[in-house]
């Protein structure tokens, strides 16, 4: 048994978190969350260059050819340090996607555009607020054209291609579609967390090009969301345990009554409270790293429990480490609203919290159902 | 038990209420309604200017500062006539809460220490709106522990009795725009910290004096850094006697947790209007299951807490002094405050990132989670106040000081990592 | 404004308050959880002869007539001592539908003597396990006799008479049924409160008499749960005030390191939280005693709210007491298990916390569809 | 990443297997799988005796106590393999609850502290499962507090050496059953708490020691109380120096936390089990979007200590120290235990209330919300286990310790009431 990253995952971790310490420090979150750019340009270029976009990719599209497992340990470190990048959209989800069910003609136009970070892709299911739902799906394409509406897209105002769930006939499809063609137009969205940018893609007659079966779209959509789900609980986690750090080291440093804060137990116990919730959430992770990089029939539950524990550990650890904080914890120059923003937007993205809670039991009684036949 | 007013309570409400109707800022009223914790809600008109217009004409005819005496320019209303007074005010109120701090905090200890000169001098232009007060007490490595202030005050050498300031302040809220201010300040550092503090109140446009607004984390700017440089303050302006600065902080502490905390909401009635209009899987989210057992709790802190209200006003209303009880409304309504925030955008789903005024109710829940962190910490943090309740309601003993009998200079600064 | 007791009540709840520290200390309680009495009849034979079983109803049924805001004041008292006697199911529940729904025959023959004490009624809705509905009734009368199983039912191992949910013909009517009669078999049943006793009843053509239309068992039923439960939520309010009181008291007399446990930010901050649970319940339940007494339209969802209040801070603080307590908190000698047990036991009474939960929205959203309509 | 064993370990779990499934009281496992916290189940025979035997067989075998050195009649097996051992043995581990004290606690004591003829006396028959050791640590007013503990130990003025014991013990496990107990005492009142502590071992079946069960909340009797009157013991029973008591407790409580916490369930899966089978409104209760909020949030907390627990063995199985995660196995597995039986229960209905064996899985959940308040302070409270996390894990500093340098009679030892 061996639930734990391989030492070379390890190093590859130590050189990624070095990497990002150097050229991702907070001052490079704010100038997105302050600036006009949506998204850390150089940054992202770098990450190319090392090697993180294209780490699950196989050589033969351009990639590194690694694998899930070291997808799941960068993620950590890009939630850890908050990078203003668009991994998610373009890897964790784009490539995901062409790579479990892009034709050959498809992942060879893109697949290598999105290791080396030339192009950036996005994906696109949510048609406004509540839970997604393939019923709920009104965009649709006729002859090849897509028309209708998608917000709210994460990083859609500067991907260069999206992937669309829209009707066709009767089911849901998956379409790509060039965003640079005739028929989009995209809105930016004001968020919660300016750092990830969001935005609202009009199409009207734009060039779609089916991905998989007509009809799969939505099977397809939420495999890749599954296994994106588990990518994103790597960031969150790296995100929830930062935020523990931050406060820990507060406590350590700030005095009040002539004792180090740390020395209360209101506040060591919060603490203590929040290694629980990051250890607890670790431990869920890694179970949706083995499942994500074994191609378990696990993975649908790993998914979800890695969500659940992951989301609620980043909240709890970013709302708290305010408070550990106190009234510095509150102003714009403290990094704490930093985790705190990205916590409450990472907790909506893929589906909010209740929704995966109740795709877990749903999930669980099924399989708990098929062992009893 | 009734929620009905006694007949005396009922001809002075009537008496607030026509004088209101024929008064108020009508054209206001819509902007005012959507208010919230610390904002006016108030964007056609400068909140300052309409603010101090109906303080200006509530003043003329009797109705400002309704629990100070008449000598300094109150109305000397009994506290259930405040009580009902406020409950007519309504969405007016808010015009007045440039005043929360002068007429709440400042001015009782102005009331309780300063000479009979200062207080005719300085207590009517306040109640009347002329004037704006803020409260400098909080500094940046004193923040629960006020007591460990740094900002110094020393004696002029050039004899006149003067006190020369310097030092930094924060948290102060309306500092841009204020008139006066009340500052507390160590005079002596060689006794321990509570010993060497004194209470004065100042010009803020004296020489010297500095506010930098503070960008919170939400963006706002609630609140000011103030910062003093060889401020100058005549000795006149002492309140209480040299080294008694913390008895007279006393004064004002007791009345700020007091106006935080009353009757606070924590926001369900926007949140459960919305699970009325929001959907689940094409069906009202009121009718699923989890969203009612959610909701539910966080109903009965509304109501815990708005009856928890009525009961004092009830020991009001009977010439009684209230329980303890309203301690825990800060506490409670917090946190309260940003679970529901969480509710409300997770029922949003992935739309419950986007924060603009086509979110629901104009982005509110997505306000309330970013301003919601800050209620838990000002006034008086969740911790500030667990302990109170537990030592000033149920008698259990204070934390074990490490600081108590230490001159202050000798108290350590900063957290020495282990290791 | 008066949200608050009379001069005249609190008096009376002094008075009863001093009358059960002496006849109801915590011994009397632990000789009905040991003992074979199911409960303590010289206590109840006492309550009656004070008036309290009387309070409420009116002195031309051989009451005392006051009222039940009256009634509240005794609840919460009879809740804080834990007294071990049938009040509830006699007093809260039968009297309270025969009061409602019953004939003028059926209340003389039987309110003066729950009055007295010199009979107790019980209360018999559930079959089973799961939440009562009207559908989940199997009991039927045919030709007033009754068949069927009801269970759990409390007190009804003690009771005289009984009120049962039955189907009559299509619906579900209230019928009267004297327990000594034929036709009829009592089980006592074990709980994890034995000094508030549970038992099956059996019945197998036992005489039945209707209380109140036909078909309007549920509707009725529904009536008298909701006013049980303001009086009920009023137990549950003495029963936390008393264990925030124990745990305080504890935490001032305990000594640990060389202090009083209460210095300890862990316990205080707990008794703090504690302290916060009762007071809403307290200001909940007063809600819930104004809408009792003035039959307002608010009364089903005051009841609501009281009884979610009241189980929430009762649990709470019955379950930090023992936390408070360490390991004595755990043993049989201290009185925490009491508070523990009844706190669990009541959060079940009439329904559970869930089930209260969904009433509560169930019934606010109902009320805000009309006042929008 | 995977679960697989290396080919070392396939093979020693596969003897492991043999020669379980070979020699393990088969007939006696639908009964211990019933087994619960604190209990093992077994009914048909007396725990203690078929305890014994089965222990006697694994060490007849080679089985017995996998982390001791042979010679003292281990088998020095890698932890690893003590892990697959565990898993391999299943329900039968219950069968040994009775010696997890001995073993895991009372022996690696010994074997640090005490002399070569001691060990080969008393370490084999403890092996074997002869004889039965118990803790005599806890003390009615030292709980959390260890180090506070009053139990007197004086040497006997009759010039043998020998130490008169009188005090009081509580909460030891198997008291009844043991044959000798590890205890820890006070031979120095003079001096700071820590410092005048003495570690003992003791027959338990000497004059003076008297065993009185317990009765718990629950109804329940797993611990005892232990008198001591004038009890008599040689001096070469003393393990480690005279004063030197609360660095030799260090050893045994460092494995107690470790064995208490490792691997808990929350009981999640007898619940889940439940919730597939119970009905709301008609559906099954999984279905209901409460039911399933609520369960998720177990469910997470279950399968995370799982994976903690496995991370572990991942450490261990590479030869690596486990880091400090075991630590929040109980502080998570009490309170969730607690929470999923008031849940359970809540779904049960006004029949919750009733507690036999027609109870939903034979009134387990009834069981664990009675037993569950316990789990939450045996082996180290909540708060305690939060203060170790804060301290040991994170590097937070300890409470401020008022009784740190006074001599111990001095330290006071009630709390006096306010006003």
């Amino acid at each position: 048994m061996n639930l734990d990253f391989s030492d070379e995952q390890k190093l590859l971790r130590d050189q990624v978190r070095r990497f990002l310490e150097q050229r991702c420090p907070p001052a490079a979150v704010r100038a997105v969350l302050e600036g006009e750019a949506e998204y850390h340009a150089a940054l992202y270029a770098g990450l190319a260059e090392l090697g993180v976009l294209g780490s699950a990719i196989p050589e033969e599209y351009g990639g590194v050819g690694l694998g899930h497992l070291e997808l799941c340990v960068l993620a950590e470190e890009l939630g850890r340090a908050l990078a203003p990048v668009p991994v998610a959209s373009s890897i964790y989800l784009a490539a995901e996607c062409l790579m479990q069910a892009g034709s050959e003609a498809q992942k060879a136009a893109w697949l290598p555009k999105l290791a080396a970070g030339e192009a950036i892709g996005c994906f696109a299911i949510a048609e406004g607020r509540g839970r997604m739902s393939a019923e709920k799906v009104q965009a649709r394409v006729e002859g090849d054209r897509l028309s209708g509406a998608k917000a709210p897209v994460a990083d859609g105002g500067i991907a260069d291609f999206c992937i669309v769930a829209a009707r066709d006939g009767d089911g849901v499809s998956l379409f790509l579609v060039d965003l640079s063609a005739a028929g989009v137009r995209r809105t930016a969205l004001k968020t919660i967390d300016p750092t990830r940018g969001q935005a609202r893609l009009d199409f009207d007659g734009a060039a779609a090009d089916r991905i998989g079966g007509a009809g799969d779209g939505w099977h397809i959509a939420s495999q890749v969301m599954d296994r994106a789900a588990i990518l994103l609980a790597f960031e969150q986690l790296g995100g929830a345990d930062r935020a523990l750090e931050m406060g820990r080291d507060y406590a350590l440093e700030r005095m009040a009554f002539g004792r180090q804060i740390g020395s209360f137990q209101a506040i060591k116990h919060m603490l203590a409270d929040m290694y629980v919730a990051a250890t607890l959430a670790r431990s869920n992770c890694y179970y949706g790293a083995w499942a994500l990089s074994s191609a378990a029939a696990e993975l649908p539950v790993a998914a979800a429990t890695a969500r659940v524990s992951a989301t609620t550990a980043f909240q709890h650890c970013a709302k708290n480490n305010i408070q550990v904080h106190g009234g510095m914890g509150f102003t714009w120059d403290f990094d704490c609203h930093l985790y705190y923003r990205r916590a409450n937007a990472l907790a909506l993205a893929l589906g909010s919290l209740s929704t995966w809670e109740s795709l877990l039991i749903e999930r669980m009684s099924a399989g708990n159902r098929e062992a009893a036949a | 038990m009734d929620f009905n007013d006694t007949p005396e309570e009922a001809a002075f409400r009537a008496e607030v209420r026509a004088w209101i109707d024929a008064n108020a800022p009508k054209h206001l009223e819509p902007e005012l309604r959507r208010a919230s914790f610390a904002s006016s809600g108030l964007v056609s008109e400068d909140p300052v200017t309409a603010g101090k217009a109906w303080q200006k004409k509530k003043a003329a005819a009797g109705w400002a500062c309704l629990h100070w005496p008449k000598e300094y320019g109150g109305a000397a209303r009994s506290p259930i006539e405040r009580v009902i007074w406020s409950q007519e005010e309504g969405p007016y109120a808010s015009l007045s809460g440039i005043f929360i701090i002068g007429h709440g905090m400042c001015g009782p200890t102005v009331m309780a220490w300063a000479s009979e000169d200062q207080k005719q001098a300085r207590l009517p232009p306040l109640a009347s709106g002329e004037e704006i007060w803020c409260q400098l007490f909080s500094e940046p490595a004193s923040g629960s522990d006020l007591a460990g202030l740094r900002t110094r005050a020393v004696k002029a050498d050039d004899g006149s009795g003067d006190w020369i300031v310097n030092g930094q302040k924060i948290w102060t809220s309306g500092a841009q725009h204020s008139d006066w201010g009340l500052l507390i300040a160590r005079t002596d550092p060689d006794v321990p910290k509570h010993r060497g503090l004194t209470m004065f109140f100042l010009s803020m446009h004296s020489p010297g004096v500095k506010v930098v607004p503070i960008k919170q984390a939400n963006g706002a700017s609630g609140f000011n850094e103030v910062y003093f440089t060889d401020v100058r303050i005549p000795d006149a302006q002492r309140l209480g006697e040299v080294g008694q600065g913390w008895q007279v902080s006393l004064t004002t502490l007791m009345n700020e947790r007091l106006s935080i905390g009353a009757g606070m909401s924590t926001g369900f009635p926007d949140v459960f209007r919305y699970c009325m209009e929001a959907e689940i899987d094409g069906r009202p989210a009121v009718e699923d299951a989890n969203v009612r057992s959610k909701l539910a709790q966080f109903a009965v802190r509304e109501s815990g807490l708005r009856y928890t209200g009525m009961r004092a006003i009830s020991a009001l209303s009977k010439g009684e002094t209230p329980g303890p009880e309203n301690s825990i409304g800060k506490l409670v309504a917090g946190a309260t405050m940003q679970e529901l925030a969480m509710f409300a955008l997770d029922l949003q789903g992935e739309a419950g990132v986007v924060w603009d005024e086509d979110s629901p109710q104009n982005g509110r829940f997505q306000s309330v989670l970013m301003r919601s962190p800050a209620t838990r910490i000002e006034g008086g943090s969740d911790e500030i106040l667990r302990n109170i309740i537990g030592e000033r309601v149920l008698g259990l003993p204070g934390d074990i000081r490490v600081d108590k009998d230490l001159p202050f200079r000798e108290i350590p600064t900063s957290g020495r990592r282990k290791g």
